[in-house]
């Protein structure tokens, strides 16, 4: 199931500190909720495992990071794509965006991700919720590892359905 | 009438097993040294599989094996089939893609089975699942019936380009322009039929097994038609030759169309006995009914009825884009042509008709007939099109229905069928009747003043069962023929053992079957079984489905016993010492006219064995006759169902105040059970209609795969429903019956969507109904009456 | 379900000792949402800790101005309790309204608020309540306890014993349910009590369970459904999903609230 | 492995099983009383219903070893001595069953509602507490008219016919 997520973060740094701490794995490592390797697996590649815990739910997803569209240090894409076992899996990509702003930098970033597999299928009622908690729980650590920020405005668009029709 | 026979409301035979929990289900059999398989399932809906790494799993505690589409290819077993050839408009026959058991190169939906892990226990099998390491290239994948045909999207099969299986069509295209271009009032809707997962209590289960002693197979399997699944498994799929495979069908806990079809799982089952050389059972959890069970419905349709100055219908245009899934089912293909469009002159005189069908290949799972089987889906066109153009011509939509109500029969219709018998304005007339038609506007303006809206809304349905005469439906494409076999076996003391093709998964055939045999041989019910689902024991049998058991099993039954009592009349006469025809059988008894001579029934069966007294060079010994029935034609069982609703405008919530239904299904044979089969149709139509769909997202993941997000009927969503009856006894079969197993789920749909878009005089609802959709249209039609 | 070890401790001490090492234990109270979870292979924990046998932790008292409800009460034993039924007669109607009878006879309130669904009923139910939530180590606020999605002020080793709500003069529950899970698409709960008015609304907002403070500040000036006119709930703060968007559940939330503050004062 | 005992049926029955046997696992594989039936994973169809303690439990969603010591009643104890159960009578009689698979943990829930709400018992009340049970067959028409005159029929001990 799709989500599709946007925001924007002004974190209380320069655009080069933000940059460089976006392509910190140990920084990117601590910042993803669950998070419990980040390892470079070559140039703008990396291996991670996160372990997700929603409610009772607990599954360890294994992946690949990939950066890409690299234009340092106005933007980049981050994507991947992860396998949870029998829990399914996620894949997806966001858009992330440097600007200057009053204070620091204004992060801006654009989500498409779509998860697969029992997660969606039983749990989908909850896939855009957490999705949002864990999008605010990154920017709220990344904010802090930066050394201060707010989160201005984290947005969940309705996923859209394809077939069968309820409305 | 005896109190065991046709007509009586006899309780049913079969419960005492059923309420002490003594039922056989197949999950509930256990063979010895059984083992346990697990399918692998892709997540994906679209996917090529490039590798398959097995090697963790084999290794994994307790696996017996593990197999993949390579190996069941290895062994030379085919692929599922679908047994009905459709033609497209240009004559060419439907393109269909291959249907491996398990897959090979590529996955097609969510749920499709990749390989099969067979261990000690299901826990092992389960935990080896986890070990199979596929390594999938995801792929694009094509959701959206109504986009799939569209340049550029996914290619599902490489034999079905534009994912287009077939573009068929039925009627008189230039008649029905014709017709149009003289209409005074034409009516358009867009209609979607949404996707149903059929969801039959007892889920799918199956255990194969192999004697090596004997060579030969037995499956015991959830099927509605055990000898079907035999024939598909023998003579396609290539298993085993049909006298080396029994197939055996126990109790099943309802089926609703999706166990009429051989599916991959028991396929695997059956073959994997043998290579592993033990039993080996597979029952689904309810998350894998959902994935891989066919589902049901699913078109999108534009439709438009043409109507003259006086408010008579001219001419009916369809055009439809069918759902079938990622791979043809076993009579996917029927479902939205020969079950659909021959049905959508209703029951209305409509001259000219013409419907165009596509169907279309999309990465969702396979979709085949669902309780009714694309008579709800001709019904919803109809019912909705004549209820809004009632509306929109000023008319009251039950005497506007009334005006073009076919009167005099046999009645060709210009889509195939010819109805042999009916009367529709009967049943509408007591539908009115029992639904207080009369005070309707008092009681909505009684719910006006609580703030509520209330609605009513019709559907004057007809349906076609018992799909016949085999020589019709083989020129339509079928791959079968569509008659039913019984066997009447007498036994020495003149207890009787029927053996019929039909199969029972909740229709109660051990109880009405022997009312029939009851009442024609005047003999207890408790001297009658009937034997069923063994292909051991039934030679051969089409089953149940199209509620066909009534009109073709049971009339397969009445044949036999003509012959029985015909030659057990001659047994008599002998016996008696007089001329056959002076002999008389009546309520069980052989009386020569004329004399005082009589014999019991069980009397006559004794002599026929026993044969001291005649010759049996002129009759043979015993009493046993069989008898393979095809009907004439199909039966048309239709009726008239009114609902009545009530909104509350704030939330959307709906409350189905009343249900009335007024049906004829010609003979009766146990209106208890024939009220019962009502019933369960209403309330599948009712989900249909207020509460459920299937919901894939667009990367083809399906979001309703537990109960949780698949909302099923609960008996706090419905009402009590007020039946009723009317008889027109169908002249194409012996009993005069019509079948009545789909009726309520064809006709409900449209009775409750026509009586919630008249609550908010708003016709821009689709299915299923749910309160924020009727919150939503309730708000719009608020605002436009605001603005007036 | 995976292989796991079974402890069935007589005492919360015991409890919490099999809890201490760290290990990912799960305590087991009615199992209504865990054991699915399970099932389905989607935890695995490799210890379940049974809190059946723990007789402190059961019981529903009356103490002065509280009502006492012991963590491992069965939704059923709530729903039946003349205690609750003198003392909060709507948190019988929430009992009540909660899974179907079966489940009712396992769930337990501890469970349901440990685990914070949500679309669970009891975490808007004692939020509005202002309930005191304790533990084997101290006394939690609601509003300090309940942190958003499945999100407690629990510690891994932590056990709820026993939710302490003061005895409001109203109280009521309004619930929209989803039609089919039967958990609360929408579900609003209104006190008047010694803190004052408290609305909490559950299965609508992105992040569990909330307080509307804005319905608050209306009810305190006035108990009555007119006070809640012309209040609107802001979509974006409410959840999506296949059943409900969001617009629809802020909807909701107001004319349930509204349905509540009518329950509660009738 | 976990030694469990409890009383099933009225008969003490002990056996030696892991952790994670669900309590419908144990009835089912273990003592073959296969008449309690699994119809879905989330626990809401209902067919797994059986008394535990004098409760309905869904018995998909109970660990075997949590029911250590308790009295559990399956629909196979439900007849005594050869009778059937009041409300085994009223399904039957008022044709509350089609294919009969969620018979069984209809039967029991039907059981307990009377054990909790009392023998008079109207529609309405019988629909609400229906609530977790799914029948796909009969449109629960007839199951809501046998549990009220199975509800009847425990209090006087006879079934009443039912309406022709």
């Amino acid at each position: 199931m799709a989500v599709n997520m946007s925001g924007e973060v002004v974190l209380a740094a320069d655009r080069e500190r933000v940059w460089a701490m976006l392509n910190d794995p140990e920084v990117l490592k601590i910042c993803i909720p669950g998070c419990e390797t980040f390892e470079r697996d070559g140039e703008n590649a990396f291996r991670a495992v996160a372990k997700v815990k929603i409610g009772p739910v607990n599954a360890r997803f294994k992946g690949k990071v990939n950066l890409t569209d690299i234009d340092a240090p106005n933007s980049y894409r981050i994507s991947g794509e992860g396998e949870g076992g029998v829990a399914g899996f996620a894949k997806g990509g966001a858009a992330v965006r440097l600007e200057p702003a009053e204070g620091g930098t204004r992060l801006v970033y654009d989500v498409e991700a779509t998860v697969g597999g029992k997660i969606a299928q039983l749990g989908s009622r909850l896939v855009n919720s957490v999705a949002k908690k864990n999008a605010d729980a990154f920017f709220a650590k990344f904010a802090e590892a930066v050394g201060g920020g707010t989160i201005v405005a984290t947005e969940v668009e309705a996923a859209n359905v394809a077939t069968g029709g309820m409305s | 009438m005896t109190s065991t026979g046709i007509g009586a409301p006899v309780r049913r035979r079969e419960d005492f097993r059923f309420i002490t929990g003594s039922g056989q289900y197949v999950d509930d059999i256990s063979r010895p040294g059984q083992a346990y398989a697990v399918f692998v399932r892709s997540p994906h809906a679209h996917a090529i599989i490039k590798n398959i790494d097995l090697s963790a799993a084999r290794s994994a505690p307790g696996v017996l094996g593990i197999f993949t589409g390579n190996d069941l290819a290895a062994d030379k077993i085919g692929g599922l089939i679908c047994g009905w050839m459709i033609h497209s408009k240009d004559g060419s026959p439907m393109k269909v893609g291959p249907h491996p058991a398990l897959a090979t190169e590529k996955v097609r939906y969510v749920g499709d089975h990749v390989a099969v892990v067979i261990a000690e226990s299901l826990n092992q099998a389960r935990d080896a699942a986890e070990l199979v390491a596929v390594d999938y290239e995801t792929l694009p994948a094509a959701v959206d019936v109504a986009a799939a045909q569209n340049p550029g999207q996914p290619q599902i099969h490489a034999e079905a380009p534009n994912n287009t299986v077939y573009e068929w069509h039925l009627g008189d295209k230039e008649a029905v322009d014709a017709a149009f271009a003289q209409a005074a009032h034409v009516t358009k809707l867009e209609l979607v039929n949404n996707r149903l997962i059929p969801n039959a209590m007892e889920p799918r289960a199956a255990i194969g097994e192999y004697d090596r002693g004997q060579d030969s197979y037995t499956l015991y399997t959830t099927s509605q038609n055990p000898h079907v699944a035999r024939l598909v498994l023998s003579a396609f799929v290539g298993i085993a030759p049909e006298h080396k495979l029994r197939v055996i069908a126990p109790d099943v806990g309802g089926g609703f169309g999706s166990k009429i079809f051989i599916y991959a799982e028991e396929t695997v089952c059956v073959w994997a006995a043998r290579k592993v050389g033990r039993p080996v059972k597979w029952t689904a959890d309810r998350t894998e009914a959902f994935l891989a069970d066919a589902h049901g419905r699913d078109h999108v349709t534009t439709a438009e009825l043409a109507v003259d100055g006086s408010g008579k219908m001219l001419g009916l245009r369809v055009k439809t884009k069918a759902n079938l899934g990622a791979y043809l089912s076993t009579f996917s293909s029927s479902v939205p042509t020969y079950l659909y469009a021959p049905l959508l002159s209703g029951q209305y005189d409509i001259p000219a008709i013409y419907c165009e069908v596509d169907g279309v290949y999309t990465n969702t799972a396979p979709v085949d007939a669902y309780r009714g089987a694309g008579r709800p889906e001709a019904t919803f066109v109809v019912e909705r099109l004549v209820e809004v153009a009632a509306r929109e011509l000023g008319r009251d939509p039950a005497e506007f229905r009334m005006q073009n109500f076919i009167r005099s029969f046999p009645h060709q219709t210009p889509v195939i069928m010819t109805y042999d018998i009916g009367d529709y304005p009967t049943c509408m007339s007591k539908a009115l009747e029992l639904a207080d038609y009369a005070n309707f506007a008092e009681r909505k303006a009684e719910s006006e003043r609580k703030g509520l809206l209330r609605g009513i809304g019709f559907s004057a349905y007809i349906e076609a069962c018992g799909i016949a005469p085999s020589k019709a439906v083989g020129s339509l494409g079928a791959g079968v023929g569509l008659w039913e076999s019984a066997e009447v076996r007498v036994n020495p003391v003149g207890t009787v053992e029927v053996l019929t093709g039909s199969h029972s998964h909740g229709q109660g055939h051990e109880t009405t079957f022997a009312q029939l045999v009851s009442h024609r041989l005047g003999i207890p019910i408790d001297q009658i079984s009937i034997i069923h689902g063994d292909t051991d024991k039934v030679q051969m049998g089409m089953g149940t489905y199209g509620s066909r058991s009534g009109a073709v099993g049971m009339s397969a039954i009445s044949k036999a016993l003509d012959k029985v009592v015909a030659k057990a009349t001659k047994v008599a006469a002998r016996c008696m010492e007089v001329p056959e025809e002076t002999v008389d059988f009546n309520d069980g008894v052989f009386s020569a006219r004329g004399t005082n001579k009589s014999m019991a029934f069980g009397e006559v069966a004794l002599q026929a064995y026993v044969a001291h007294k005649f010759d049996s060079s002129e009759i043979e010994p015993g009493l046993k006759e069989g008898s393979f029935y095809d009907p004439k034609n199909f039966t048309f069982p239709a009726g008239v169902h009114i609902a009545e609703v009530e909104i509350d405008p704030e939330t959307g919530v709906t409350r189905i105040d009343r249900w009335t239904a007024v049906d004829d299904f010609g003979t009766i044979i146990n209106p208890m059970i024939v009220e019962g089969q009502v019933h369960g149709g209403i309330a599948q139509g009712v989900g249909q209609a207020m509460l459920e769909g299937a919901v894939y997202d667009a990367s083809g993941q399906l979001l309703t795969a537990s109960y949780m997000d698949y909302c099923m009927p609960r008996a706090d969503d419905l009402p009590s429903f007020n039946v009723a009856m009317t008889n027109t006894p169908c002249p194409s079969n012996p009993l005069g019956i019509k079948g009545c197993g789909e009726a309520g789920a064809i006709a409900a749909p449209p009775a409750l969507i026509n009586a919630i878009t008249n609550a908010l005089g708003h016709e821009n609802i689709a299915m299923p109904a749910t309160p924020q959709a009727i919150w939503r249209a309730a708000q719009s039609s608020m605002r436009k009456m605001a603005a007036e | 379900m995976y292989a796991f070890d079974y402890q069935r401790p007589g005492s919360v001490s015991e409890a919490a000792a099999l809890l201490a090492d760290g290990s990912g234990a799960k305590l087991l109270a009615g199992g209504q949402t865990l054991i699915p979870t399970m099932k389905q292979r989607l935890a695995s924990p490799p210890l379940v800790v049974d809190l059946g046998g723990v007789a402190e932790l059961k019981g529903i008292d009356r103490a002065g101005d509280r009502l006492e409800i012991g963590a491992m009460a069965t939704h059923a034993e709530i729903a039946e309790s003349p205690v609750v039924a003198s003392a909060i007669p709507g948190l019988c109607q929430v009992a009540e309204g909660i899974g179907d009878p079966h489940v009712r006879n396992r769930g337990t309130i501890g469970g349901s608020l440990a685990n914070n669904d949500p679309a669970a009923d009891y975490p808007a139910a004692v939020l509005a309540l202002g309930a005191t939530l304790h533990t084997n180590r101290r006394g939690l606020s609601a509003d300090e306890f309940f942190q958003g999605l499945f999100t407690t002020a629990l510690e891994e080793d932590e056990i709820l014993t026993r939710i302490s709500c003061p005895v409001p003069e109203r109280f009521a529950y309004a619930k929209f349910p989803n039609p089919a899970s039967r958990y609360a698409m929408v579900g609003v709960a209104v006190a008047k009590g010694p803190q004052g008015v408290r609305v909490a609304v559950t299965g609508a907002g992105q992040n569990g369970v909330f307080r509307a403070t804005d319905m608050e500040a209306a009810l305190a000036n006035a108990f009555t459904p007119d006070a809640l006119k012309g209040i609107n709930v802001d979509p974006s703060l409410m959840s999506t999903d296949i059943h409900a968007d969001a617009p629809y559940r802020a909807h909701l939330v107001a004319v349930m609230a509204r349905r509540a503050v009518e329950a509660a004062a009738a | 492995m976990t030694e469990v005992t409890m009383t099933v049926n009225g008969e003490s029955v002990s056996a030696d099983i892991a952790p994670r046997t669900l309590l419908s696992q144990f009835l089912r594989e273990h003592l073959r009383l296969t008449g309690t039936h699994v119809g879905c994973d989330t626990s809401q169809c209902g067919a797994c219903v059986v008394h535990v303690d004098g409760r309905a439990v869904k018995s998909c969603t109970a660990l075997a070893v949590s029911c250590a010591g308790s009295d559990v009643v399956t629909i196979e104890g439900l007849a005594k001595d050869g009778q059937l159960h009041p409300m085994q009578e009223a399904f039957r009689e008022h044709h509350a069953l089609q294919c009969g698979y969620c018979t069984p943990g209809m039967i029991m829930a039907a059981v307990d509602i009377v054990n909790r709400k009392g023998t008079e018992l109207d529609e309405r009340t019988i629909r609400e507490e229906l609530e977790g049970n799914i029948c796909r067959c009969t449109g629960y028409h007839n199951i809501v008219k046998a549990v009220a005159a199975g509800a009847a029929a425990m209090s006087s001990g006879e079934i009443r016919q039912a309406a022709e």
